[in-house]
C-alpha cells in the first residue's frame, strides 16, 4: 500500500506491504522490517532490528494520527497519493487557509480582550481561558483584525469549540 | 486522650489517598468526601466510606467547613484529616472543628493563626531569636532613615510596602545612587496598590535556595525536626522538584536549620506536623524564616523515605496523645529521595493545562520507587482542581542512585490520553547543573526560558510515520473485511494474534 | 575487569524486569529473549532489545544455552544474566558462556558444580566445619552400626537412602524399637529405587525454620553476610513468604549464621551474590546447612529492603571486578521487609493454575510498598510456565507496620480476569501464629489442611445479587434501546454518566 | 423488575427500580439504596449507605454473571419470575443431571487413569492434566461407570472442553 504521511510540513513516501508475520515500511526511501503487536488498548509494540519501541496511536480525525511515545508526542496525517495530489493543487489552501482559533482544551472564558473588529499583532492575547485553576491567554495566531467572537466571559467551551476568527 | 476510630478525609486526589492508606495501615476506618466529578475518583474506590459534599466548584463542596463537621458528626468521625490546600490552613474551621467535639488533626487554632500571617510571623521569629531577612520591623519615617539602615545592611537591599504582596511596591536596590529613586517610586506604587504608603527595608538575598526542615510536636511540649528538604526547584513560586537531604547541607548547618525550626514551632505552642521554610543564602551558611506551613506538605515522602517514619501515622499518634519517642530526636537520614510532581500541564507549551481521559496509566515500580498517585486508569482529568496526579518518588543509598532510579522510573511511566509534565522531568535528569546539585529558586524558570530544557528531536523520527501507516493500513484494510463491526474493536490486534499463531506460540 | 554495557536477560517474567531494572539504573542496555507467548510481555516492553529465541516449550526457548550465547555475541552483549530457575544453575552453560567470551553474572561454574550436587556440598562443608543436619558421611555397614549410632545421635531420627530424592527410601524412627523395621524397609525401598541399598543416618529435625543468608562475594576475596531471611513459610516445599529480618534471630544467632554462610561460601572461592539456606531447629540455637543457591533468589528483595543495597547492581559491580566495601562488613538491617509472591492459583481450589486473560490490574502503591511484578494489564497468562505473576514487598519500621502495611496493599490490590493467591495472604495476616512469628515449615500445608486458613464468608452476601442484578438489569434494558451496537460497549457506564450528569457534575 | 437471583442453591427474589440518579434494590426482602459507577472495564463503585463496595461483574454465559471483590468471588445466576418456574417445574434435572466433566483450565492431558468402562468412586481421579508446570488430577465426581472418554493422552484442551463422561 502507497501512502503519503504529512509530519509537520513535510510529505513523506511509504510503503507498507505484509512480511510473513512482520511489516515491511519504507519511508521516504528508508526500509524497516517492523513486528508490530498490541500490548493494550491503542499501544503497540514495535520491534525494529531487535530495538523495541513501545507506541500508542489515536485516530483524531479523518486521516490525522496521534503517535505518542513516553517523550514526544505528535500528529500526523496519513493520505493516499490521490488525495494528497488533490489537496496540493488546490494550493495548500487548507490548513494554513485557516484562520478560526478553537480551545485546545476545556475550560471557561474568563475575559475578553479584543472586541470584534479590533486589530491584533501576532501573539497578542485575544481572550483568557481559565483551566484547572490557571488562566491561559488565547492569542492571535497571526496579525489582522477579530472578524468574529463566538465567545463571551463566562461561556464555558469543549476542546474543538471554536473560540474567534481573525482576518 | 481518646482513641481515634474513623477520621473523616476533607480533600481529595493523592493526598486524599495518602492519608487513608495511613488510616488503614492503622486499622481505622476512613471515610471521605467527593464533588460530583469525583464521584469516580480513586479515594472513593479505596476510602471504606464515601459521602457526597456538592457540586464540582470547591466553594461548594471541599471548601464547606460546617456542613463537612455536620456530616462528621453524622457519620460518627471522631476526627478530620484536613490534608493540604482547601482547609488545611484555616484557623477559623480548626475552631469550628474543636467546638462540635471533632478532632483536627494539626495544630491548635490559635498556632494556625499566629503563622497564617506572614507579618505577625515575622515579628514573632524575630522576637524568639529566630533569623528572619534582614531588614526592619518598622516602616522608615524618611529617605534619610532609608539611606542610613540600607548602609547599615549592605547593597544590594530590597524596598518592600508595609501591607504589600504580589510585588507590587516592591523594588531592588543595587547601589546607593538609585535609593532615592527606588524609595520614592515603591512609595507611591504602594500608595496606589493599598492605599499606604508605608514601605520598609529588607536585604536583597541573591538567588537562594528553598530549604524546609520538617518539624513533629507532640502534646508534652516536645519538638523534633526531622531533617531538610530541598525544594529550590520551583516554577512560578510552585514546587516542582523536591529532595531530601538537602546537598547544599552539612551536618553542622542541618542541626543549625533543625534548632531554629525547633525554636520557631515552640514559638508558637506547635503540635503535629509542620514545615518551616527557610531561605538559604548562595553562601551555603546563611539562612533566613520564611514563613511556617502548619499542615502536612505535599513532599513530605521524601522525609518519611530517608528517616522510615510515616509522618501521617505519626500526625495520628500525636492527635491521640502519645508523646514523641527519645530516639526521634537523634534521626538521621539514610539514603536520598528525591520526589517529582507529576502535572497534567504540557510543559512544552507554556504549561497549558490538560485535562481529559487518563486512557492507560502504568507507574514505575520496582527498587525504591514509591508512587503516590491520586488517579487511575480510565479516570477523567477535570478543570476543576489543582492539576497535580501524582507524586512520583525515589529512594537510593546515594544521590546519584535517586537520580539514576527516577530517570528510570520517568521512562517506565506510560499516562495516555492527557500531557504531563513528566519529559520535562528527565531533561531536567540530564542537566548538568541540576545532578551537580547547584540549585537555586529562580533556576527553573530560568532555564525554561532560555531553552536549555528543551525536548531534544525523538531518536528516530520514522517512527510515528511508521506507527500511523500500519494503523492506516489496519484500518483501512479492515473496511473491506466481511465484518466490520467487529473489526473495530480489535483492530491492529488481529495482526498481533495472527503473528504470534505464526511464530508457533499459543494465545489462549 | 571489563566495563559491561549491554547485558542479555536469559529469563522471563518478574525477575527479567528486575534485572533490566538495575541495569537501566545502571545507564546499561538491555536485551531479553522471549518465547512466542512472551512477545507482549512486560519484560519485551521494557528491555530496550528483545529477541525471540523460539516457541512456548523451554527447551526449545529460554534453555537453549548455545542459541543464547550465539545471540549475545552477535548483539553484541558483554554479559548473561541468567536470572533464578532456567539455566541460572547450570555449570555447563556457565561454562560455556565463557569459553565464548562472554561474562556470566554469577559464581565461577566450579563453584557452581559443587554446591549443585547435594552430596558433594554436604560433605564439603563437614570439612570447613560447617554444621549439616547432624548424622552420618557414610552408609551403614549394618543394623548393628545403625543401631549404636542412633543411640549416640538421639531418637527421633531419619534412614535416608544414600542415593536418594524425592523421598524415596527415607524413614522416620521414632525410638529404638522400630529401628530394624525402619532399617530393612528403608534399604530394600532405596534398592527398589535406585539400585543401591546403601543407607545413612541423620538427625530427624522436628518443625525447624528455614532461615537463610544472603551473602555476596567479590573477586578478591571477600564474602560479606548481609543477614538472614525467613522463609518458613512453604507450600510442599515452594517458599510463599519471606521475610527479613526472622523474628527467631537474635543479633548474636545472626552473627553466627553469618559466619557460618561466609565459611561455606568461602570453602568453595565463592564469588557474586548467593544465598546459603539453612534449618533453624525449633530450639531456636542450632542450625544446619541445607544447600547454597548459587545465584539471585526469587526473595532477594526483602534484603534489599531492610539493608538498602540493591543487590542486583552489586552483581553486576562484582562481575565487573568491583571490590565490596569494607562498611558492607557491618550492614545491620533497618526495619521489616515480607514479601509475598502472588500466584496465578487458586489457593481455595486446591491451587490449581488459573491461566487467562488479566483484565483489570491495579497494583498497590504508597509508603513502604515495592511491586516486583512480570506481568501488565491486557496480558495472558499462559500455561507455559511458573505461574508466579509478582511479589509484593512491604517494609515498614517494625514487623507489626510491615504486616499492617502489607494488609493493606493486598487489600488494595486488584486482579481481574484470573484468580491469585492473594485472598490467602490476607487470610495469613490474620492468622495469630503468623502474627506473633510462631512459624515452621510444616506449618502452611497444617493449617491449609485443617481449614484454618479458610476463607470467611462475604462481609455482606447480598452484594453478588446486587451487582448481578444491576448489570442484568442495564444489559436487558438496552437490547430494547435504539442503538445495541453502541450500547453493547458502554453499558452500565451509561449509567454511571447520566448520574454523574443528575448530581450537577460535569464529565468532559 | 422482578427477578430470581440463583446464589448457590439459594434462589433469592431481587427487585431492581431507578431511585433518581440512584438505584433501589430489594434482596428477599432486604431494601439497599445503591448509587453505582463504572470505574474501568467491567469493574463498578457501588456506595450503600455510604459504604464503598468495588466489584467486577463479567457476563459468563445466558444469564450467568461472575461477581468478585478483593478476596471474594463467585457466580449467580440471574432469571427472570418465569424462566425460573419452568426450570423449577423440569424438577431440577438440569445441573445435577449432568455427568460430564469438562476442563477447568486450559492444559494438556498427560495420564488417562480410568478407562472407558471401568468403575470409579466419587472422588476417585480419571485423568491427569498439566498446566503451568503442574499436574492435576481430575477427578470423578459421583461413583459410576466411566461411560466415554473425550480425550486422549498428550492432546490439548480449552477450558471447558468436555473430558470425560461418568454414568
Amino acid at each position: 500500500m502507497d501512502l503519503i504521511v504529512r509530519q509537520g510540513d513535510q510529505p513523506l513516501p511509504v510503503q507498507v506491504e505484509r512480511d510473513g508475520p512482520d511489516w515491511r515500511v519504507t519511508v521516504d526511501g528508508r526500509e524497516y522490517r517492523v513486528a508490530s503487536v498490541a500490548v493494550g488498548a491503542n499501544c503497540h509494540s514495535l520491534l525494529i532490528d531487535g530495538e523495541q519501541h513501545e507506541l500508542c496511536v489515536r485516530r483524531l480525525s479523518g486521516e490525522r494520527y496521534s503517535i505518542s511515545t513516553t517523550t514526544h508526542s505528535e500528529e500526523v496525517a496519513v493520505l493516499d497519493p490521490l488525495t494528497f495530489l488533490a489537496q496540493e493543487s488546490r494550493g495548500g489552501e487548507g490548513e494554513s487557509g485557516s484562520n478560526r482559533v478553537a480551545a485546545l482544551m476545556a475550560g471557561r472564558v474568563v475575559a475578553v480582550l479584543r472586541q470584534e473588529g479590533e486589530a491584533v499583532d501576532k501573539g497578542q492575547g485575544v481572550l483568557v481561558l481559565e483551566a484547572m485553576k490557571m488562566e491561559n491567554e488565547i492569542a492571535a495566531e497571526r496579525a489582522g483584525t477579530v472578524k468574529q467572537l463566538f465567545v463571551e466571559p463566562g461561556q464555558a467551551v469543549d476542546r474543538g469549540d471554536p473560540l474567534f476568527e481573525i482576518e | 486522650m481518646a482513641k481515634i476510630n474513623k477520621v473523616l478525609i476533607v480533600n481529595r486526589g493523592e493526598i486524599a489517598v495518602r492519608i487513608l492508606r495511613a488510616l488503614a495501615d492503622l486499622g481505622k476506618r476512613s471515610a471521605v468526601i467527593y464533588s460530583d466529578p469525583d464521584r469516580a475518583s480513586l479515594p472513593v474506590m479505596l476510602a471504606d466510606e464515601a459521602y457526597r459534599i456538592g457540586p464540582a466548584p470547591s466553594r461548594e463542596s471541599y471548601l464547606r467547613g460546617d456542613a463537612i463537621i455536620e456530616l462528621a458528626g453524622r457519620i460518627g468521625a471522631d476526627a478530620i484529616h484536613p490534608g493540604y490546600g482547601f482547609l488545611s490552613e484555616n484557623a477559623t474551621f480548626a475552631r469550628h472543628c474543636r467546638e462540635a467535639g471533632i478532632l483536627f488533626i494539626g495544630p491548635s487554632p490559635e498556632a494556625m493563626a499566629v503563622m497564617g500571617s506572614k507579618v505577625e510571623s515575622r515579628r514573632m521569629m524575630m522576637d524568639a531569636g529566630v533569623a528572619v531577612v534582614p531588614g526592619g520591623r518598622d516602616p522608615l519615617p524618611d529617605l534619610e532613615a532609608a539611606r542610613a539602615f540600607a548602609a547599615q545592611l549592605g547593597y544590594p537591599v530590597m524596598i518592600k510596602a508595609a501591607s504589600g504582596g504580589g510585588g507590587k511596591g516592591m523594588r531592588r536596590v543595587a547601589a546607593q545612587a538609585d535609593l532615592a529613586a527606588a524609595y520614592r517610586a515603591a512609595r507611591s506604587e504602594a500608595m496606589a496598590s493599598f492605599g499606604d504608603d508605608d514601605v520598609y527595608l529588607e536585604k536583597f538575598i541573591d538567588r537562594p535556595r528553598h530549604v524546609e526542615i520538617q518539624v513533629l510536636g507532640d502534646q508534652h511540649g516536645r519538638v523534633v525536626s526531622l531533617g531538610e528538604r530541598e525544594c529550590s526547584l520551583q516554577r512560578r513560586q510552585q514546587k516542582v522538584v523536591e529532595e531530601a537531604p538537602s546537598p547544599a547541607v552539612s551536618p553542622e548547618l542541618r542541626r543549625q536549620m533543625g534548632e531554629a525550626a525547633v525554636k520557631a514551632a515552640k514559638a508558637v505552642g506547635y503540635s503535629n506536623a509542620g514545615t518551616v521554610e527557610f531561605l538559604l543564602d548562595a553562601d551555603g551558611e546563611s539562612f533566613y524564616f520564611l514563613e511556617m506551613n502548619t499542615r502536612l506538605q505535599v513532599e513530605h515522602p521524601v522525609t518519611e523515605m530517608v528517616t522510615g517514619l510515616d509522618l501521617v501515622e505519626w500526625q495520628l499518634r500525636i492527635s491521640e496523645g502519645e508523646p514523641l519517642p527519645d530516639e526521634m530526636e537523634r534521626i538521621e537520614p539514610r539514603g536520598h529521595a528525591i520526589e517529582v510532581r507529576l502535572y497534567a500541564e504540557d510543559p512544552y507549551r507554556g504549561f497549558a493545562p490538560s485535562p481529559g481521559r487518563i486512557e492507560v496509566l502504568r507507574l514505575p515500580q520496582g527498587p525504591g520507587i514509591r508512587n503516590d498517585c491520586g488517579v487511575h486508569e480510565g479516570c477523567e482529568v477535570t478543570i476543576h482542581y489543582d492539576p497535580m496526579l501524582a507524586k512520583l518518588i525515589a529512594w537510593g543509598a546515594d544521590r546519584d542512585q535517586a537520580m539514576r532510579r527516577l530517570r528510570r522510573a520517568l521512562g517506565e511511566l506510560r499516562v495516555e490520553g492527557i500531557q504531563t509534565t513528566a519529559p520535562l522531568f528527565l531533561r531536567l535528569l540530564d542537566d548538568p547543573d541540576f545532578i551537580a546539585g547547584r540549585l537555586d529558586i529562580a533556576m527553573l524558570d530560568r532555564k525554561m526560558a532560555s531553552g536549555e530544557l528543551a525536548l531534544p528531536a525523538p531518536p528516530n523520527p520514522d517512527l510515528a510515520p511508521i506507527a500511523a501507516a500500519l494503523a492506516h493500513f489496519q484500518r483501512t484494510a479492515r473496511t473491506t473485511a466481511p465484518n466490520p463491526g467487529r473489526g473495530r474493536r480489535t483492530g491492529w490486534r488481529h495482526a498481533a494474534r495472527r503473528e504470534s499463531l505464526h511464530g508457533g506460540g499459543r494465545w489462549i
